[in-house]
C-alpha cells in the first residue's frame, strides 16, 4: 500500500471548523489524511503544539483561521499570522521542508475551499515522504 | 472665466410652458433615450441643465431645442416627472421669442391676452380694409369677373405683399438665429462652400421632416406632415393660382381638386390635434400652452371660412360668399402675419434652419467619437 | 395668554373634517382666533405679523398634516410683531398618526395639545396594561434573530413564527457583507444555531400568523404550522430522503439559479437543520399517496409522514414584535431592461448566490448557460461552475428606486451592495472590466464613504448617470445612459448585467397590518408611532416594528433596530407594565391632562 | 483522584457514518485503549435510547469520563453534555469525536475513513482523560446604570432603563440636558418641532425617580468590571469646588455624541471673515430668533448652501457625516418659506436622501424651486466678496458637474454644512472605558453588523453619534439597542460565567503584562502590588490567546489546557 501521509489540522472552531463541516454537509471529498483538532481561535494555536504534532510523527500541520478581519475575537487571526514566520524560521533551522507546515484562511461559508486545501496539501506531503523529525526530534531530546 | 448663473430664469421660463423643469435630478435618462440626441447635440438633459441655472447666452447658442421633435419618450420615463419633451418645447418658444428682435413674440408668448388683442385689432383693420376697397371699387352682389366686391387681381396684390412683408420679418428672425448660434460660434469658422453644400437640407427637412420619422411612433409624423403639406399646396394655389381659385361658379378640377385634398388634410389634422390636446391623449399633447390653443382655433377658423365662401360661391349666393371672403381674409391675416413670424407657426422656418446649421455644425465642429471603450472612457473622466 | 390658530389645507388630510376641528378650536380658552389657510397659501411674514399685532396674539399653532413648511414665516412675523418666534407651535397630524382611526378627533386633540404648548406624546399616554410575558415576533431575518436572542438572553419566553422552512431571511443568502465584507454565513449562522436550541426560543418555521385577537399586554395568536412532513425532533439531516427524491425543481433560496427536491433542505446551514416537503411538487402528496412515496421507504429514522396535515396552534402573548422584512422590486415590471428576456441580466440576489462560496457556483462568477431539465424536458438557464465567466460586468443602480414610475423612495441598500458586487468581481476576475451606473452614490454610513474610495481604486468605472435600457446586439449585451460628468451618451458592451434592485414591502405585509391593526406608510411599509421620538413603536400598544418592514435599512440598522425592541419588550416585562392602545385615549382625558401639565410645566429651554 | 472510567459510544447515524466507516470496528479499537471500561456503538446516539444508555452507564458502571464518536459537536455537543448533567456527570468531562461531517461524509475509502474514525476517537479518549470538572460561574449585577452624555441617545437610554424600574446616573459635561438636539430648530425629513422632542423627553427623564441627572459632571474614573464598576463622577456646580462623588453601577452607556467641523479650518470659504458666511447651527439660531438676515439686517435675496464642509474630504474628514445633506434641504425650505422672493442654490455632492420620507423630501425640495449645483468630491467652491454693481453680497465660483461649466453663484448669505466629528475628549473617554476608538475617532463597536452597540468591554455599549454619524431616529434607535442588552443582563440578576476561561497561575507570572497588552476585552488586570497579572472571568472569552503568548507558560485556558491538546495530538496520530 502506497504511502499515507499524517496531517494533523488545527482549526479555529468559529470560521474554519464549521467550514469543514459544511464541507461534510455539502459532502465534498478530500484525502482522508488529515486528523483536525478544534481549538477556540487560531490565536490559542502554540507553536509547540506543531513541534509536538511533528514529533509524535505527524507528516504535516495544518492550521487554520478566520479570514483577516473576520476574526470572532476581533484580532486573534492576527496574531497567528505574527506568530507564523517565526515558527516558520524555527522549522527551518531543524531543516523541516517548508510545505510541512502551512497556514490558511477558511470561512464558515468555504467548504470547497477547505477540501481543496487539504488535498493539495497531502499531495506536497506525500511528495515530500515521511517526515524525519520524529526520529531526530526524539535525539535532541534525549541529548538533553 | 466663469459664467455668472441665473437663479431667476427658471421661474420666468414657467411662462412659456416648462414648469416641472426644476424636478430634474439629472439622471441622464432622457438623453439617453432620445434618438435624436446623438455625441455632438446631448439633449434633452444638457438643455434642461442651462434652464436651470439659467445659462441664458448658451441656451440662446444651442440648436438642440429644435433638434427635438417631441415625441416625448423622455417625459414617459422621466423618474422624477420634469417632463424634458415640455420643457424642451417651452425652450422652442422662448427661443423664437429671443430669435424676434420686435419683442412682440415675448409679448405674445408671455401674455395670450396680449396676442389675442392683437389678432383682433388686426382682424378688424383688415375687415374694414377689404370692406372700403370694396365698397369703393365694386359690388357686394358680385363675386367674380367685373365689378366684383374682391376681384382676385387685387387681392392677388396684396397677397404677395403681405408674403414680402412676412419672409423679411421670419427672415431677419432666421438671420438671428444664425447669428446666436452659428455666426458668433468662435469655433465655427465660416465657410461658404460648406453653406452651399449643405444648402440641400433646407428644402429636405421642410419638406419631408425626415427626422420626425425617425421618432418611437411615425404616427405624429404622418399627421404633422399631412397638415404641413396641405397647407404648403393652399399657400402655392393662393400665390400662383389665386384668379383660377377665385373663378367660377362651375368648379375648375384642375385647380380645386388640390384645394379640396388640401382644405380636407387641414381640417381632418387640425380636429385631431384639438381632439387629441382637449383629451391629452398623447404625451406631446398633455400640455398644452395658449398660443397652442390660439393658433389651432385660427387656423381651423380660417379653413372652415374658406370652404365657406367657396362653398356659398359655388351655391350662387355672391354676396353671401362675399361677405364669407372678407371674414375669412380677416382671419388669414392676422394669422399669417402673427403667428408666422412671431408665434407657433415660424417653427416652419425655425427647424428646418435649424437642421441646415446642425449639418454645418457637425463638419464645423471637432467631432468626438463614440464611446464604447471603458479605456477611453477612463481618459475622458480622468 | 392669547392664542391664534391657523390649520393648513393639504392634499393629505381627507377623512380630516378641518372645519369641525377649526369650530372645535375655536372654543378651546385662550384662543383668540382661528383660520383656515388654502393649500400651498402663499404668505408673507409683513402681512401676518400685522395680523398678529392687530390680535396681539403671544402663541401661534399651526395645525395640519404637515405644517411645518410654514413655521418659518409665521417665527418671522412674530419676531417682527415683537412676539417669541419659539412660540410658533406645531400641531402635525401625520407626525402624531392622525391618518389612523377616526382621524378628526385625534387631530383635535392635537391641535387641543399645541394650545397648551404641551408635546401631545406627553399629554396622550395610554393607561398602563398588565403584560404576558411570553413574546410573539413575526419573521425569522436577521432582525427577527436578534431580538428573539436579546429577548431570551433576557430569560424572557418567544415563540418565533418564520414563514420560510428555515430562519436567517435574506441576510442568510448573502456572500460577503458591506463595508467589513466579511462572509454573512460566518457571522449569522452561529447566531441561527443560538436561536434554534435556546431554551426560552419556541421556533415555529414553515409557519404563518394567521390571526390577532385580543389587547395590548395580552394578545390571541392563531398560527398556522404548515405541514414539514418531516419530524423536526427525529431528523438527523442525513440526505437519504433528498438523495432519492425523483422531483426536481428550482431553488428558491438559489434564487431559482440551482435545483432542489421536493423534500429538501432549504440549505446546508439551515436552522431547524431538518428536512422539509414542498407540498406543491411532491409526487405523493400530488396523487394523494398514490405515487412514488420513495423518500419514506429510504428514511433510516422513519421520520418522514407524508399524510401529515396544517394544524393551527394557538396561544397568548403580551408583546408582538413585527420584523418580516422584505422583498426584492420585481424586475420584469422594468421592460427596457430586459430582465427576463436576456438570461444574464440578473438580479442583485441572483448574483449574490452565483458570488457565494456555498452557492450554486461555489461562488465562481459565471454566465448563466442552458441545461435540460430531464424530468421536465424544458431548457431551463442555471448557473453551472463549468460555464464561462463574464469579461465585462455592468451594475445598474436604482432599479426600480427612486422612480416615480415604480417606487419613489430610495432603498438604501443598493448603493453600497453594488459596490461590494464590483469588489467581488475585481476580485474573482482580476481581467474583466466593472461599470456601475449610479444616481447619487449614497456611502452614508461608518466606512461606507472609505470603501467607496477603495473601489474606484481598484478600478472599477464608477459613471454618474442612470442606464436607460440594456439590448442585445448580435449577442453582445449592451448598456446605454449618459455619463453625466462628460455628458456625452455612451453605450458599453457588457457580458453580465447585475440589476440592483430596489426592496418593496414583503408579500402579506397588507395583511398582516390589518391583523394587527398597525398603520402603513404612503409606500406601504409599517408606520413607526413616531419617526423621530419611537422609530419602533406603533399606535398598537406592545406591538413594535423591527428593520426593513419599517423602511429600508441596512444590516447595522436593523440590528440596532432590533434590538431596540427588545429593550422595548423586556422593559414592559421587567416592570409589568404595558402601553395600552393611543386609541383607548379620549379627547377630553388628553384635553386635561395637557391642561394639567401646562400648570406646572417644567419649560425647557 | 480516583481512577479514570471512560465510556465509548460510536454512533452510526442509520447509515450516515456506519456506510463508510466501520462503527464496529472503532468501537473496538477505542475499547482496547486505557481506561476505557465500556465502548458501544448504537444506531442514533441522539435519540432518547442513545442518550440513556449514557445516562444508565454513568449511573451502573461510574463512568466519569464520556467520549461520543458521532456528528459535529456544533450539532449535538450540548445534547450529550446534558445527558452527562442527567447521569450525575459534570458536562465538561464530555467531549466528542467529529466521524461525520469530518469523516464519513468526505471520504470515500472505508478503510481510510475507519483509521481516521479510529484515530480521532483515540484523540478524543486522549484528551478527556485530562479534562476537569467546571462550573459556571457567578457573579453579582448592580442594576444601576451609569449613562455618560445628556443628548438625544443618552436620555432616550436613561428613561428606557428607568422606566423598568432600574436606577440611572445620567451624566451631562454641560448645565443642560439636551446636547446638540437642544441648538436645533425642527428636524428633517418632516420639518417637526425639536423642541416638542426635547421637552417630552427632559420631562420624563426629570419626572422618572430612579434617574439622578448629574449636570455639570463628568467622568473621572472606572473600576471593576461587568456587573460591578464603581464610577467616579465629578461634579463642579460653578462657584463651590468641584465635588467627587462614587457610584456603584453594573453598566455603562456612552453617548457622548460629536461636536460639529470648525468651518475656519477651511480657508477659502472665508468663515470667520466674510461676515455672511455662516455655519449650519448658526443658521439654527437664526432660525429660532425668527430672523434670517445678512449681517446688514437685510434679508437675503440669494442664499446659497454648502454641502460637506469637512466631510468626504481627505482633506478633513474622508467620511461621510450622515445627516447634513437632509438638513440642507430642510434650510432650503425654512428659507423659502420665510423669504418666499429668495432663491436658494444648494451646492453638494452627492445628494444622501436615503432614509424613509427623505427621498419625497428632495423632490418636493426641488419643486419649491430649490436650484441644486453639483462640485467634485475633494474640489472645493472659493466663496468672494461681490463687485459694486453685482445685486448680490458675495459670489461663488465653482465647476459644476452636470453642465461642465465654469459658474459664479451669486449670495448674500451662504450656509457652511459643517459636518460632525469625534468630540475632542473622547480619546479620553475611551481611555477611562477601556474601550478603542478608530482612526476618525469614533468609537469601536464589537461588531459592525450583528453588534452595533456592545463594545470589546462587556458592560459598556455605545450608542449615538459617539459611533459614527448618525441622525435622530438612528441615534435613538441604538440607544434604546443598548438599554436592551443592560436590561436583558439585569433581568438575569446574576451574570453567568462559562466555566471555560483562562486563569493565570500566580507563582509562575512574571509581571511581564505580556497577555495584558495581547487580550481584546481586556480582561487581564495587572496588580501592581503583586506584579502579577490576573484574567477577570466575567470579562475572559476564552479565545486562549494569551495562553499561547505566555512566555512562561502561567496561563491555562481551560477545556483547551495544553496538556489536553497535547494528549489530542498523540491520539489522533497514534
Amino acid at each position: 500500500m502506497s504511502y499515507e501521509p499524517k496531517i494533523v489540522g488545527f482549526l479555529c472552531n468559529w470560521c474554519s471548523y464549521t467550514g469543514a463541516d459544511l464541507a461534510g454537509t455539502s459532502r465534498i471529498q478530500y484525502p482522508a489524511n488529515v486528523r483536525i483538532i478544534r481549538v477556540m481561535c487560531s490565536a490559542r494555536i502554540d507553536p509547540t503544539f506543531v513541534m509536538d504534532a511533528l514529533a509524535q510523527g505527524a507528516d504535516g500541520v495544518l492550521i487554520c483561521g478566520c479570514h483577516p478581519g473576520d476574526c470572532h475575537y476581533s484580532e486573534g487571526n492576527y496574531k497567528a499570522m505574527r506568530r507564523f514566520p517565526l515558527l516558520k524560521n524555527l522549522l527551518k533551522s531543524y531543516g523541516i521542508e517548508d510545505d510541512r507546515v502551512r497556514q490558511a484562511w477558511v470561512s464558515a461559508s468555504e467548504g470547497q475551499r477547505f477540501a481543496d486545501i487539504v488535498g493539495d496539501m497531502t499531495e506536497r506531503v506525500r511528495a515530500l515522504g515521511p517526515s524525519r523529525v520524529h526520529s531526530t526530534l526524539l535525539a535532541d531530546q534525549r541529548e538533553r | 472665466m466663469a459664467i455668472r448663473i441665473n437663479p431667476k430664469l427658471v421661474t420666468a421660463i414657467a411662462k412659456y410652458g416648462a414648469e416641472d423643469v426644476q424636478k430634474c435630478y439629472h439622471c441622464g435618462n432622457c438623453s439617453a433615450v432620445c434618438l435624436h440626441a446623438d455625441e455632438t447635440f446631448n439633449f434633452p438633459r444638457k438643455p434642461m441643465r442651462l434652464l436651470q441655472m439659467g445659462l441664458e447666452k448658451r441656451i440662446e447658442a444651442s440648436l438642440d431645442p429644435w433638434l427635438c421633435y417631441y415625441c416625448g419618450q423622455c417625459s414617459t420615463q422621466c423618474p422624477r416627472g420634469a417632463e424634458p419633451g415640455e420643457t424642451m418645447m417651452s425652450l422652442r418658444r422662448w427661443l423664437t421669442a429671443r430669435y424676434d428682435f420686435t419683442g412682440i413674440s415675448r409679448l405674445f408668448y408671455q401674455s395670450w391676452k396680449a396676442e389675442l388683442a392683437a389678432i383682433l385689432i388686426m382682424a378688424v383693420l383688415t375687415a374694414a380694409g377689404f370692406l372700403l376697397y370694396g365698397f369703393s371699387y365694386g359690388d357686394l352682389r358680385v363675386y367674380d369677373g367685373p365689378g366684383a366686391f374682391l376681384p382676385s387681381s387685387a387681392v392677388h396684390i396684396f397677397d404677395w405683399a403681405m408674403a414680402i412683408v412676412l419672409v423679411l420679418l421670419l427672415g431677419s428672425n432666421a438671420a438671428r438665429m444664425w447669428w446666436l448660434t452659428t455666426g458668433s460660434n468662435k469655433k465655427i469658422k465660416f465657410d461658404f462652400w460648406l453653406y452651399v453644400k449643405k444648402l440641400y437640407t433646407l428644402p429636405l427637412h421642410f419638406f419631408t421632416q425626415k427626422r420626425y420619422a425617425d421618432c418611437e411612433s411615425r404616427q405624429p409624423w404622418k399627421l404633422h406632415l399631412w397638415l404641413m403639406l396641405s397647407y404648403v399646396t393652399m399657400l402655392v394655389l393662393i400665390m400662383f393660382f389665386l384668379e383660377p381659385m377665385q373663378a367660377g361658379p362651375d368648379i375648375r378640377w384642375s385647380v380645386h381638386a388640390l384645394g379640396y385634398a388640401a382644405a380636407l388634410g387641414l381640417l381632418v389634422t387640425v380636429v385631431y390635434a384639438i381632439h387629441g390636446r382637449v383629451k391629452k391623449s398623447e404625451v406631446h399633447m398633455k400640455h398644452s400652452h395658449e398660443s397652442d390653443w390660439i393658433f389651432l382655433f385660427m387656423l381651423v377658423l380660417v379653413t372652415v371660412s374658406g370652404v365657406l365662401q367657396h362653398v356659398l360661391h359655388r351655391a350662387g349666393t355672391d354676396m353671401a360668399a362675399n361677405i364669407a371672403y372678407v371674414v375669412h381674409l380677416a382671419l388669414v391675416v392676422p394669422m399669417l402675419t402673427l403667428e408666422v413670424p412671431f408665434s407657433k407657426w415660424s417653427h416652419l422656418a425655425y427647424r428646418p434652419l435649424a437642421m441646415y446649421l446642425a449639418e454645418i455644425h457637425r463638419v464645423a465642429l471637432p467631432q468626438p467619437k463614440a464611446l464604447t471603450e471603458p479605456a477611453e472612457l477612463m481618459k475622458m473622466a480622468s | 395668554m392669547k392664542v391664534g390658530v391657523f390649520i393648513v389645507r393639504s392634499q393629505q388630510d381627507d377623512g380630516i373634517n378641518l372645519q369641525a376641528i377649526a369650530n372645535y378650536v375655536a372654543n378651546l380658552p385662550k384662543v383668540e382666533k382661528v383660520r383656515i389657510l388654502e393649500r400651498e397659501p402663499r404668505l408673507k411674514s409683513e402681512k401676518l405679523a400685522a395680523e398678529i399685532r392687530s390680535e396681539s396674539l403671544q402663541r401661534i399653532v399651526l395645525a395640519g398634516c404637515s405644517p411645518g413648511y410654514f413655521k418659518p414665516v409665521f417665527a418671522r412675523a412674530m419676531a417682527m410683531a415683537g412676539g417669541d418666534p419659539e412660540e410658533v407651535r406645531l400641531a402635525s397630524f401625520r407626525e402624531h398618526g392622525a391618518a389612523t382611526v377616526d382621524a378628526t378627533e385625534r387631530a383635535k386633540a392635537i391641535v387641543a395639545c399645541a394650545v397648551c404648548g404641551v408635546p401631545f406624546p406627553l399629554a396622550a399616554e395610554p393607561k398602563s396594561t398588565s403584560v404576558n410575558p411570553a413574546t410573539l415576533i413575526i419573521g425569522g431575518g436577521v432582525a427577527g434573530i436578534q431580538a428573539a436572542l436579546e429577548i431570551a438572553d433576557g430569560g424572557k419566553r418567544v415563540v418565533l413564527v418564520e414563514r420560510t422552512g428555515t430562519i436567517g431571511g435574506h441576510m442568510a443568502m448573502f456572500d460577503k457583507t458591506f463595508p467589513t465584507l466579511d462572509c454573512a454565513a460566518c457571522i449569522l449562522t452561529p447566531k441561527m444555531v443560538a436561536v434554534g436550541d435556546h431554551d426560552m426560543i419556541e421556533l415555529l418555521t414553515n409557519a404563518e400568523v394567521r390571526e390577532v385577537t385580543g389587547k395590548p399586554g395580552d394578545y390571541k395568536v392563531k398560527v398556522l404550522k404548515k405541514a414539514r412532513c418531516v419530524d423536526l425532533e427525529a431528523c438527523v439531516a442525513c440526505n437519504a430522503c433528498s438523495d432519492i427524491c425523483p422531483v426536481s425543481v428550482l431553488s428558491e433560496f438559489d434564487s431559482k439559479l440551482s435545483h432542489r427536491k421536493a423534500i429538501y433542505i432549504p440549505f446546508p446551514q439551515a436552522v431547524p437543520n431538518v428536512y422539509l416537503v414542498d407540498p406543491e411538487t411532491c409526487t405523493y402528496i400530488l396523487t394523494e399517496g398514490k405515487k412514488c412515496g420513495a423518500c419514506l421507504k429510504k428514511c433510516p429514522k422513519e421520520c418522514i409522514n407524508l399524510k401529515e396535515k396544517d394544524q393551527v396552534v394557538e396561544f397568548a402573548v403580551g408583546n408582538i414584535i413585527v420584523a418580516t422584512g422584505y422583498d426584492l422590486f420585481d424586475a420584469k415590471r422594468i421592460e427596457r431592461y430586459g430582465y427576463g428576456k436576456y438570461p444574464n441580466v440578473l438580479t442583485s440576489l441572483e448574483f449574490e448566490r452565483i458570488t457565494n462560496a456555498s452557492g450554486p457556483t461555489g461562488g465562481k462568477i459565471v454566465l448563466k448557460s442552458k441545461k435540460l431539465n430531464k424530468r421536465t424536458k424544458v431548457e431551463e438557464w442555471v448557473a453551472d461552475p463549468e460555464a464561462v465567466a463574464p469579461k465585462s460586468v455592468a451594475i445598474i443602480h436604482c432599479v426600480g428606486s427612486r422612480d416615480e414610475n415604480y417606487n419613489p423612495y430610495c432603498s438604501r441598500v443598493c448603493c453600497m451592495y453594488s459596490l461590494k458586487f464590483a469588489h467581488l468581481v475585481r476580485e474573482k476576475l482580476p481581467e474583466a472590466t466593472c461599470y456601475e451606473f449610479y444616481i447619487d452614490m449614497r456611502a452614508f454610513g461608518k466606512g461606507y464613504e472609505e470603501f467607496m474610495e477603495r473601489i474606484k481604486a481598484e478600478g472599477t468605472h464608477i459613471i454618474r448617470g442612470r442606464t436607460a435600457q440594456v439590448s442585445e446586439v448580435n449577442g453582445q449585451l449592451v448598456v446605454k445612459g449618459e455619463d453625466l460628468l462628460l455628458s456625452r451618451v455612451i453605450e458599453l458592451p457588457a457580458d453580465m448585467v447585475i440589476l440592483a434592485v430596489g426592496v418593496v414591502p414583503a408579500a402579506g405585509t397588507l395583511e398582516l397590518a390589518k391583523m394587527l391593526g398597525v398603520p402603513r406608510d404612503d409606500d406601504g411599509w409599517f408606520s413607526e408611532l413616531n419617526y423621530n421620538a419611537s422609530p419602533t413603536h406603533t399606535e398598537r400598544g406592545d406591538i413594535f416594528v423591527a428593520g426593513m418592514c419599517q423602511g429600508p435599512k441596512d444590516i447595522p440598522d436593523t440590528v440596532a433596530q432590533a434590538s431596540a425592541v427588545a429593550a422595548g419588550v423586556l422593559r414592559t416585562i421587567a416592570c409589568g407594565r404595558g402601553t395600552n392602545d393611543l386609541s383607548t385615549l379620549s379627547l377630553s382625558d388628553i384635553e386635561s391632562r395637557a391642561a394639567q401639565i401646562e400648570a406646572h410645566s417644567t419649560q425647557v429651554r | 483522584m480516583d481512577e479514570l472510567k471512560i465510556g465509548v459510544y460510536v454512533c452510526n447515524c442509520g447509515t450516515n457514518i456506519a456506510h463508510i466507516v466501520n462503527a464496529e470496528g472503532v468501537k473496538e479499537a477505542a475499547a482496547a485503549l486505557p481506561d476505557v471500561v465500556i465502548a458501544r456503538s448504537y444506531r442514533y446516539m441522539c435519540s432518547n435510547p442513545g442518550q440513556e444508555m449514557i445516562v444508565k452507564d454513568i449511573q451502573e458502571l461510574g463512568l466519569n469520563r464520556v467520549v461520543v464518536a458521532a456528528c459535529s459537536p456544533r450539532m449535538h455537543e450540548r445534547t450529550f453534555r446534558n445527558a452527562c448533567k442527567t447521569g450525575g456527570l459534570n458536562p465538561y468531562l464530555f467531549e466528542m469525536a467529529n466521524i461525520r461531517e469530518q469523516c464519513s461524509w468526505v471520504h470515500a475509502d472505508k478503510l481510510a475513513a475507519t483509521e481516521k474514525a479510529k484515530a480521532l476517537t483515540h484523540g478524543a479518549v486522549n484528551r478527556v482523560r485530562h479534562h476537569e470538572p467546571l462550573d459556571s460561574l457567578t457573579a453579582e449585577m448592580c442594576p444601576s446604570t451609569l449613562v455618560l452624555g445628556g443628548g438625544i441617545a443618552g436620555m432616550t437610554a436613561a428613561l428606557e432603563l428607568a422606566m423598568a424600574g432600574h436606577p440611572v446616573y445620567l451624566v451631562e459635561k454641560a448645565d443642560h440636558l439636551g446636547g446638540n438636539l437642544a441648538r436645533v430648530d425642527s428636524t428633517a425629513p418632516y420639518l417637526d418641532s425639536a423642541r416638542d422632542l426635547l421637552t417630552e423627553r427632559i420631562t420624563h427623564l426629570r419626572e422618572n425617580p430612579d434617574i439622578s441627572i448629574m449636570l455639570n459632571s463628568q467622568l473621572k474614573s472606572l473600576s471593576g468590571f461587568i456587573g460591578n464598576f464603581s464610577a467616579t463622577i465629578e461634579t463642579n456646580g460653578g462657584p463651590n469646588p468641584p465635588e467627587r462623588k462614587v457610584i456603584p453601577v453594573g453598566n455603562v452607556v456612552v453617548a457622548t455624541g460629536y461636536k460639529e467641523f470648525d468651518a475656519s479650518r477651511i480657508t477659502h470659504y472665508g468663515y470667520g471673515k466674510l461676515p455672511d458666511v455662516i455655519t449650519s447651527f448658526e443658521f439654527e439660531q437664526m432660525m429660532r430668533a425668527g430672523r434670517i438676515q445678512t449681517k446688514s439686517g437685510k434679508p437675503p435675496q440669494y442664499v446659497a448652501i454648502i454641502h460637506c464642509v469637512g466631510s468626504r474630504n481627505q482633506e478633513f474628514h474622508g467620511y461621510c457625516s450622515r445627516v447634513c445633506c437632509m438638513t440642507a434641504l430642510k434650510y432650503a425650505n425654512e428659507i423659502k418659506s420665510a423669504l418666499p422672493d429668495s432663491y436658494v442654490s444648494d451646492v453638494y455632492i452627492d445628494m444622501h436622501a436615503f432614509g424613509k420620507g427623505c427621498e419625497d423630501f428632495y423632490k418636493k425640495s426641488s419643486e419649491i424651486k430649490t436650484l441644486f449645483l453639483m462640485y467634485g468630491k475633494n474640489e472645493s467652491p472659493v466663496i468672494r466678496k461681490a463687485g459694486p454693481n453685482d445685486d448680490c453680497g458675495m459670489l461663488i465660483e465653482v465647476d459644476e458637474k452636470l453642465s461642465g461649466e465654469r459658474i459664479e453663484i451669486p449670495a448674500d448669505l451662504v450656509i457652511l454644512m459643517v459636518g460632525m466629528e469625534a468630540r475632542p475628549d473622547a480619546g479620553e473617554v475611551a481611555r477611562l472605558v477601556n474601550i478603542s476608538a478608530d482612526k476618525d475617532g469614533w468609537f469601536i463597536e464589537s461588531h459592525p453588523k450583528l453588534d452595533p452597540v456592545a463594545t470589546t468591554t462587556d458592560g459598556i455599549y455605545i450608542a449615538g453619534t459617539c459611533a459614527a454619524p448618525k441622525d435622530i431616529p438612528d441615534s435613538v434607535a441604538q440607544a434604546r439597542a443598548a438599554a436592551g442588552r443592560i436590561l436583558a443582563k439585569i433581568a438575569k440578576g446574576k451574570i453567568e460565567i462559562d466555566g471555560v476561561f483562562a486563569e493565570i497561575n500566580e507563582d509562575r507570572c512574571s509581571g511581564c503584562r505580556m497577555c495584558n497588552e495581547l487580550c481584546p476585552y481586556s480582561a487581564i488586570e495587572f496588580y501592581a502590588d503583586k506584579k502579577r497579572s490576573h484574567v477577570i472571568p466575567a470579562a475572559c472569552k476564552a479565545c486562549g490567546a494569551c495562553v499561547a503568548a505566555c512566555p512562561s507558560g502561567a496561563i491555562k485556558g481551560r477545556h483547551f489546557t495544553d496538556q489536553q491538546i497535547y494528549a489530542q495530538i498523540e491520539g489522533v496520530l497514534a
